[in-house]
């Protein structure tokens, strides 16, 4: 009995920092709705406490008297009184939760932002394609397992899935979405803290549920422009003979009839863009962070790391994976 | 500028005297019989300015550079087509769509066929036309497999003693008319990346002009201008891509704000998406002698999935006005920005003098697949009317100030959506089959079809040689219960002035004479004159195999009329038979299959040339 | 607690109440008509309630201790980042069976188990008013438990979540039969609960003693009544959804389909329209047990026994108007969600209410420290913790950073387990002499309580803090460097310790079946009308009816009972009585024992199997179907009934 | 209690368990490498020609991918992924020929559509070796046999699209005739 209330004590202090929790907001959205946690944290502990300390009156009571033949039913103002009170303050408490939520969802939905960023995350059997829209023309360009988002801008974020259901969540910004076959839901974020952020796919998705997780970067828009502007940009051609070598083999072999990199012959959409690859934090949707030890074990026995995931074991010999690895890693 | 024009509209009267005067002459000639022209000369549709009676020859699939698809022949009429009788028939024995239209020039008849892009030349002055000579191209056979719709051609052309045809691997072949001999052959296309070729070339100004097919299968679209006498490149122009590819330059000066700016073939792509981007030319050019323009239209932006290719994707589904001897781009006008039907911008653009808003104008006319009759003024390219000739709720019109289609929001095409009911259906209401323009009616012969679509788009890997559709379509026949349509358009009036409906989607092209009769033929093999001025069926004949040639009309050597069509049943819309598809997959030959269902039923495949004439006179 | 001093009560059962009694020779004619044929063909046929409601019992905990050998699985695997003790695949596949299980085979099945053993006992009744239904439900849920389960053991055990979202359970990402098993063992159960759930509501309503009125109803049948009535109205939508999903996988149909018209959502709403509900007629009968537990050992009537009632009514009704709460991040309209905040939240005023009630019936009696009672306190503290995080859980804005996290995962652990499981174990140990006549172990019992007490808090308790770290549920593994891992460590030891805990229910099950002390026939001075027979009781339940004027007959009249007689001896006859008032209506005839439940429960498995891989299976599967439904209906002669005094 | 019901639960486990033994359950096999031995025969081609060609010894890898419903249910996704469907549409045949028919022009046995993919055939039909993994191959080759009804077992009912071919576990398999193709039509791939 004392295990839950102290642990709930450990719980106010605890999880105060983080990449992934709702706990450390550090966008609009997130913050206001961890008003509303703190306000049910302690309206909802302030009703726990009461029926403890109710049961535990209650028992104490009675700790001499045991037993006995048993009482007929009988009538208790007293007791009904209490039920009155108890089922008003109940109903107070209710009310003014329900009503802070309502409004809360309220300001949520109502971001009318018309400046917004434009963004488009689909999901995958299991990554996240990211497209972004920008300027008068509609420029997009394409990246994968990473957002970057200037601080202070709203994103319109489109949602959409490519096979089965997903849910974006980057607690740290706001909540969750699903991304759903056939349905076209739009979370609006905005970010108020520069930083690396976690997401991570909350829906279950089919065996690599577990490793689909995106980053989001939240930059200064200079910054952020900078990057966006690199982004437009072709992948860099090779310039070392291995690398030269591993785009041959790139595109040659079974990796381009699934990968992009753009500028170049291999035009796949069905998996992860690599055109920046090497710019990028993780590989895999968040599975390894980005080394060219981490792409080497990955090009080489993806079915060891992720089994399932859509990506095969090609089969390739030492020297050309290494090729690969050199060209991948080029790609910044 | 009034002074000019009113100088040129005097111009043009006269001419038309002139010809009228000549018509006359000519007919109260007719019992004269003149020498077959045995002897190839420049035909006459090479010299559309001039005030020349009709040679009865037919040099080029759209007869003149105007694409007017007439003959001013007029020994058959509609009081007597009725007698009209096969002459005689040629086997090509190939069983694939045959497109293309007969050519003949002097005494010779000129056939090309689908892959195996086999010629043949028929010697017309003897009896029964027997084979001059043949010439086998032998194309790439792995060809087949990137030709999005059939393997078709759509016909050869005639200039300066040359027959210049081009085969579906992407090269383009000129033989020695007489002989056979091949001059010589100039690799254009490369089918590893998709492109094939199947139109029919156009020599303008001792240019021949070739654009590529593979819209499907994510090529790059351009124009290229060959010399006609020895098939060296003179120019290329792409229709994606930075502007010194596309050959834009100081003079180019487009009519709508939306065509202007530069490097429109980048910015309005994806990064690199124009790469693969599409934009061919498989349909007709046209020409002008005396603005000197080229006009031509390009296809499909590439993929289907247009979710894969925000932006406007200049300069795919548009027309173009070029210099014929630069390549430099004069004008353009895109009529499907981001195209999001597969409305190829490719059919025939008729050049004509039209009064409009109380002036002759000098008008192109562009039955498009978006439904839309567009009257364009050809030197500038301003829209002066667009009005559907065709049941359309894939948009809502045109805006003439801004020259922009109304897309019907309802109708836009997205992944993770099924878009059911789009009118016209992927093929359009009028695919690349062209239309006749009569001037002693004034009608424009629109064989079309009366389709609608469900769509649905799909993410698509760009892997070269391979398709770049990305959508799952199926067709199947319009409100009305006929699949298909043969329209006589008006379009100074702009209405359709009558109508026949046909059961099945019509992929022939057609036919005007000056006896007041239009021919076209149907899938499933019926060969049709009308009346041209009331649409009333006046004879009908049932060939071999389904129709989606083009007819020609030709004086023989023996001074009467031809009238010429080859039979045998393909192309996009009879795929189903020519390719052996099963109908039991409605999303098959992209969605065309479901419908034409009963293909399989009602022809066969086949690949025969039918000749006609009335019998001779005792 | 020492035995409540009183004196020898002569119950009804055995037929020594002064001047109403049997003759011996009609107790013996009344044993020899109520008595199953002998042996496994016994077995087989019989429709006795209380020998299939032990079935049930027995095989429903069954699936629970391998139900929670699968989360004791998963929480070794999670007990360290990116462990490989179990695959990607095998992890999906056992969190897959361990909610079905729990769910299906487990909560629903044993909490009909208790009330059909218990409801006839309670209101005064010789059996159910569907006996043969009632052995044809048994039959059907065990093979549909045995389908899910030899699929597993043969590696076509479903993957795809106890929810079965579409398209991940559609025919195209879930090839092979995986997914039909799912919804083929939906069907088997829901068809079994069903026929329960009708089995009791007539019960309930026609079958009760002469003078039990609806105001006389004893709180735990008024929840099994509620619960089969939320079971009838809500499991037809479970069924709907798998078999469209079927229809979908073998026909080719296009419920789910977006792109031919169809709607991943209508299968989301169809499943929680069900499953929303569902959470609630697991826990109401929790909440029947507690209620009788509280009353018994703190020797009073359980205080506001109309609030009680009116509470558990206003859940009823309430649970079925929150089901979007399940959906809130499907990007439905935020105003109409509001709407089923507020509807979720509601609920926790009725629940709120009965909490009150208990512990004030606590606070005014003389509660006496049995186990049973400890698990009621167990209860109290844990599904206090479950309903307050549900009110949070039910604002929207706040929904959208906890669903389908781990924080998730502790609430309905704190419901359910606290809800359900806390209250069903304390009936095991309440209602054990009466299913057994043996007493259960006190001592192991605490041990056992205190074991499940601390090992559930330990277990699910971090959990809370794991979802509010951003650790998303159904994940067979995680990244280290989230810290997560000590929470998840502490988690893994909670979960063996509640393990240690049912070993112990266990063996102190098998134990005390042999060496338990006898219990008699109310070992702890209970007021209803269950204690009044022996323990456990004759085939007919009670030789004579017992006649009612009470809520708590047996602490009303302690010496003896009113009974009422009239019901043939020589034939199987029950008492059938008004809706409302029960008064006598008429004698209704009972079934024999037959085999023809048994075989239509056979032949409906082969058309439910058969139809996983056929459609066919619908059509030839019906000639037998139509061959046992023809043999169980098949008129009987006209019997002499009449209506009774 | 429980001893009188042992007996029954212990029989009619059994009972199930023996049943399901029966068909035992290749179709739900679903490995991530490469589910088949490695060193199998090596597959011989037929000859490019039309018509079915010279004896293609089997292959014992073929048997396996074309029971595993897991392994079909990939090959129709690489199927689109690698725009087969592009010719081929969902099995009627565009610019390449029909699969849903019973005309195979170069055999219809797994090693034999396995030989076509992986080496292409002359009139279109790309060869993909090395672009496709050998598995990947296969899984492609089955869902093509599946397409041809071959496999209805193993075949799911339909795709999220829009609706296309008739339920491919509903087929009737061909006839035997069928098998190793028959009449070619035309000079197209």
């Amino acid at each position: 009995m004392r295990r839950p209330a102290s642990a709930a004590a450990a719980l106010l202090l605890c999880g105060c920092t983080g990449v992934q929790t709702p706990l450390d907001p550090a966008g609009e959205q997130a913050a206001s709705i961890h008003t509303i946690w703190t306000l049910m944290l302690w309206v909802c502990g302030f009703f726990y406490v009461l029926v403890i300390a109710g049961l535990v009156w209650a028992i104490w009571r009675n700790r001499r008297v045991a037993g006995g033949a048993p009482q007929a039913s009988t009538h208790d103002p007293g007791m009904e009184r209490g039920l009155a009170i108890w089922s008003a303050m109940i109903f107070v408490g209710l009310t003014v939760l329900a009503t802070w939520s309502f409004f809360v969802d309220r300001s949520l939905a109502s971001t009318h932002e018309q400046n917004a960023l434009h963004l488009r995350v689909t999901g995958y059997q299991w990554w996240w394609k990211v497209e972004y829209q920008e300027g008068p023309h509609p420029w997009w360009f394409e990246t994968a397992n990473e957002i970057h988002l200037p601080v202070g801008k709203t994103a319109r974020i489109e949602l959409e899935s490519g096979d089965v259901i997903h849910s974006f969540w980057v607690p740290n910004l706001s909540g969750k979405m699903d991304l759903i076959p056939g349905r076209h839901n739009v979370l609006d974020v905005t970010p108020t803290r520069v930083g690396v952020y976690r997401g991570q796919c909350a829906e279950f998705c089919g065996f690599q549920h577990a490793h689909m997780a995106l980053t989001v970067i939240v930059e200064p828009q200079a910054r952020f422009d900078a990057w966006r502007l690199h982004q437009l940009q072709p992948a860099s051609t090779p310039a070392t003979p291995d690398a030269q070598f591993g785009q041959q083999v790139f595109q040659s072999r079974a990796c381009g009839m699934c990968h992009t990199i753009a500028g170049t012959d291999a035009g796949g959409r069905m998996a992860p863009n690599l055109t920046h690859i090497a710019s990028r934090p993780t590989i895999a949707a968040g599975t390894m962070p980005m080394s060219k030890g981490a792409l080497a074990g990955w090009i080489s026995d993806p079915q060891g790391i992720k089994p399932g995931s859509k990506m095969p074991d090609v089969p390739l010999t030492t020297t050309e994976s290494s090729a690969v690895v050199a060209y991948l890693s080029s790609l910044q | 500028m009034a002074e000019v024009e009113r100088r040129r509209t005097w111009w043009w009267i006269a001419a038309a005297v002139v010809l009228a005067a000549l018509i006359i002459l000519f007919l109260l000639k007719q019992t004269h019989y003149s020498p077959p022209a045995a002897k190839m000369t420049t035909p006459a549709a090479y010299n559309p300015g001039q005030p020349t009676a009709d040679d009865g020859q037919w040099v080029m699939p759209a007869k003149d550079y105007a694409s007017t698809r007439f003959s001013g022949l007029n020994e058959i009429n509609v009081s007597n087509v009725a007698n009209l009788r096969p002459e005689f028939t040629f086997e090509t024995g190939i069983n694939k769509g045959h497109e293309e239209a007969p050519i003949v020039v002097g005494g010779t008849m000129f056939i090309v066929t689908p892959y195996p892009n086999k010629v043949f030349a028929l010697d017309l002055t003897k009896p029964g036309a027997p084979l001059k000579w043949s010439f086998e191209p032998k194309p790439a056979p792995a060809s087949q497999g990137v030709a999005c719709c059939d393997v078709v051609n759509r016909g050869a052309v005639y200039w300066d003693g040359k027959i210049i045809i081009t085969t579906l691997d992407g090269v383009v072949i000129a033989l020695d008319a007489n002989s056979g001999a091949q001059a010589w052959r100039t690799q254009l296309g490369d089918i590893n990346r998709g492109e094939t070729i199947t139109m029919a070339p156009l020599v303008v100004k001792g240019k021949v002009l070739v654009g590529d097919s593979g819209g499907e299968t994510g090529v790059r679209g351009w124009l290229t201008a060959l010399d006609a006498g020895s098939g060296k490149i003179a120019w290329r122009a792409y229709n994606t891509g930075p502007d010194k590819d596309v050959l834009i330059g100081p003079d180019f000066h487009p009519f709508y704000k939306m065509d202007q700016g530069t490097d429109l073939g980048v910015k309005t792509w994806p990064p690199d998406a124009w790469k693969t981007g599409g934009g061919t030319v498989w349909g007709w050019i046209s020409y002008d002698p005396e603005l000197n323009l080229i006009y031509y239209g390009t296809g499909n932006p590439g993929p289907w999935n247009a979710d894969q290719r925000p932006g406007d994707n200049k300069w795919t589904s548009g027309i173009f006005a070029r210099d014929p001897d630069t390549g430099q781009a004069k004008w353009f006008y895109q009529l499907s920005p981001h195209d999001i039907h597969d409305y190829d911008g490719i059919n025939e653009i008729v050049l004509l003098d039209l009064p409009i808003g109380g002036k002759v104008r000098k008008v192109l006319v562009r039955p498009e697949r978006n439904g839309y009759v567009y009257v364009i003024d050809r030197a500038t390219g301003q829209v002066l009317s667009a009005d559907p000739f065709a049941y359309v709720n894939s948009s809502k019109g045109v805006d003439l100030k801004t020259g922009e289609l109304q897309v019907n929001p309802d109708k836009v095409t997205q992944v993770g959506k099924t878009v059911r009911d789009i009118c016209p259906s992927a093929n359009g209401a009028k695919d690349w089959n062209p239309s006749a323009w009569s001037p002693r009616t004034g009608l424009l012969y629109l064989p079309h079809v009366n389709m609608c679509m469900d769509w649905q788009s799909a993410e698509v890997s760009y892997i070269a040689g391979t398709p770049y559709v990305g959508a799952e379509v199926v067709m199947y026949g319009g409100a009305g219960g006929n699949r298909g349509a043969f329209t006589a358009w008006d379009p100074v009036k702009r209405r359709a002035a009558w109508e026949i409906k046909e059961d099945l989607p019509i992929w022939s092209g057609a036919l005007a004479t000056a006896g007041d009769v239009v021919f076209y033929g149907t899938l499933d093999g019926w060969f049709k004159a009308v009346d041209a001025r009331n649409g009333q069926l006046l004879w009908q004949f049932k060939t071999g195999s389904g129709i989606i040639g083009q007819p020609v009309a030709y004086k023989g050597p023996d001074g009467r009329e031809y009238i010429a069509i080859m039979s045998g049943v393909g192309g996009w819309a009879g795929a189903i038979v020519s390719g052996n598809l099963d109908p039991q997959d409605p999303t098959a030959a992209l969605g065309f299959v479901n419908a034409t269902q009963d293909l399989k039923k009602r022809t066969n495949t086949g690949g025969t040339l039918y000749v006609f004439a009335l019998p001779p006179r005792r | 607690m020492t035995r409540p001093p009183r004196k020898p009560r002569k119950p009804v059962a055995s037929g020594a109440i002064s001047d109403r009694v049997l003759e011996p020779a009609a107790e013996a004619e009344l044993e020899l008509t109520w008595k199953d044929p002998p042996g496994f063909w016994g077995w087989l046929v019989t429709t006795d309630h209380k020998r299939i409601a032990r079935r049930y019992l027995v095989t429903a905990f069954l699936f629970f201790g391998l139900a929670g050998l699968g989360a004791v699985a998963m929480r070794l695997q999670l007990s360290k980042p990116e462990n490989t003790l179990l695959s990607a695949a095998r992890y999906n596949e056992i969190f897959t069976m361990h909610g079905t299980t729990m769910m299906f085979l487990f909560a629903v099945p044993i909490m009909e188990a208790v009330a059909v053993f218990l409801v006839p006992l309670m209101i005064g009744a010789r059996a159910l008013a569907f006996p043969r239904l009632n052995a044809f439900s048994y039959f059907v849920y065990l093979a549909g438990a045995l389908t899910l389960w030899i699929g597993f053991i043969l590696n076509i055990g479903p993957d795809v979540g106890w929810f079965a979202y579409t398209p991940l359970s559609g025919p195209e990402y879930s090839p092979g039969h995986r997914s039909d098993i799912w919804a083929q063992m939906i069907t088997f159960t829901e068809i079994a609960a069903l026929a329960v759930a009708v089995n009791l509501t007539t019960t309930i309503f026609k079958m009760r003693s002469p003078g039990m009125t609806l105001s006389r109803v004893p709180l735990f049948v008024w929840a099994m009544l509620i619960t089969s009535i939320m079971t009838i109205l809500a499991l037809p939508a479970v069924m709907l959804a798998s078999s469209l999903l079927m229809s979908d996988r073998l026909l080719a149909t296009q419920f789910y389909n977006p792109a031919e018209g169809g709607d991943h959502i209508l299968y989301q709403h169809l499943f929680w329209f069900f499953g929303h509900p569902e959470v609630y007629i697991i826990f109401l009968p929790g909440l029947a047990f507690v209620s009788s537990i509280t009353a018994t050992f703190s020797r009073r009537p359980v205080m506001g026994h109309i609030p009680m009632v009116l509470s558990q009514i206003a859940i009823g009704f309430l649970a079925f108007g929150l089901w979007v709460h399940h959906m809130f991040a499907t990007g439905l309209p935020h105003l109409g969600d509001s709407f089923y905040t507020a509807a979720s939240m509601a609920i926790a005023l009725p629940s709120g209410v009965q909490i009150f009630c208990w512990i004030a019936t606590l606070w005014a009696g003389k509660p006496v420290w049995k186990t049973p009672l400890l698990w009621v306190v167990g209860f109290i503290v844990t599904f206090v913790i479950g309903g307050l995080t549900g009110v949070m859980v039910a604002s929207v804005p706040l929904d959208l950073q906890l669903h389908d996290t781990y924080f998730v995962v502790a609430h309905f652990h704190y419901v359910l387990i606290g809800g359900a499981v806390f209250p069903l174990f304390g009936a095991f140990q309440y209602w054990f002499p009466k299913f057994t006549g043996r007493l259960l172990s006190e001592t192991a019992g605490k041990w056992q309580f205190w074991l499940f007490f601390i090992g559930f808090q330990l277990t699910f308790f971090p959990m809370h803090i794991l979802g509010l770290l951003g650790m998303p549920r159904r994940v067979y593994t995680y990244p280290s460097g989230l810290g997560w891992e000590p929470y998840n460590q502490i988690a893994t030891l909670g979960g063996v310790m509640l393990f240690t805990s049912v070993l112990i229910f266990v063996i102190n099950v098998l134990v005390s079946l042999r060496r338990g002390a006898l219990a008699g026939d109310n070992p702890w001075d209970g007021p209803t009308l269950e204690w009044a027979t022996t323990s456990p009781p004759p085939p007919y339940n009670f030789m004579l009816t017992p006649v009612v004027d009470s809520r708590e007959p047996l602490w009303e009249h302690r010496e003896e009972l009113p009974v009422m007689e009239g019901l043939s001896t020589a034939k199987r006859e029950v008492l059938t009585s008004s809706p409302s008032e029960a008064e006598p209506i008429s004698r209704q005839a009972s079934p024999e024992p037959s085999i023809w439940p048994f075989l239509s429960a056979i032949a409906t498995t082969i058309v439910l199997l058969g139809t996983i891989f056929s459609e066919w299976a619908l059509v030839w599967g019906a000639l037998p179907l139509g061959v046992v439904l023809t043999g169980w209906f098949w008129p009987k002669r006209p019997r002499a009934g009449g209506e009774a005094q | 209690m429980s001893s009188r019901f042992r007996p029954a639960v212990r029989a009619l486990l059994g009972l199930v368990a023996a049943a399901a033994l029966v068909g035992a359950c290749d179709r739900e096999l679903r490995d991530f490498g490469s589910s088949a031995p490695e060193a199998g025969p090596t597959i011989q081609t037929t000859s490019l020609t039309p018509g079915p060609g010279g004896q293609v010894p089997p292959d014992p890898r073929g048997e396996i991918y074309e029971k595993s419903a897991a392994h079909v249910s990939e090959g129709g996704r690489l199927f689109r992924w690698y725009n087969c469907n592009g010719c081929h549409s969902n099995g009627g045949g565009g610019m390449g020929p029909a699969l849903i028919d019973d005309e195979w022009r170069y055999g219809s046995s797994i090693e034999q559509i396995y030989g076509t993919i992986a080496e292409g055939r002359p009139n279109g039909m790309p060869s993909f070796r090395g672009k496709a993994t050998d598995e990947q191959i296969w899984e492609l080759a089955a869902y093509v046999r599946s397409l041809g009804g071959f496999t209805p077992q193993a075949s799911s009912s339909r795709n999220d699209e829009i609706r296309s071919t008739p339920p491919r576990n509903q087929v009737t398999p061909p006839k035997p005739s069928a098998e190793g193709g028959a009449s070619v039509q035309g000079t197209a791939p």
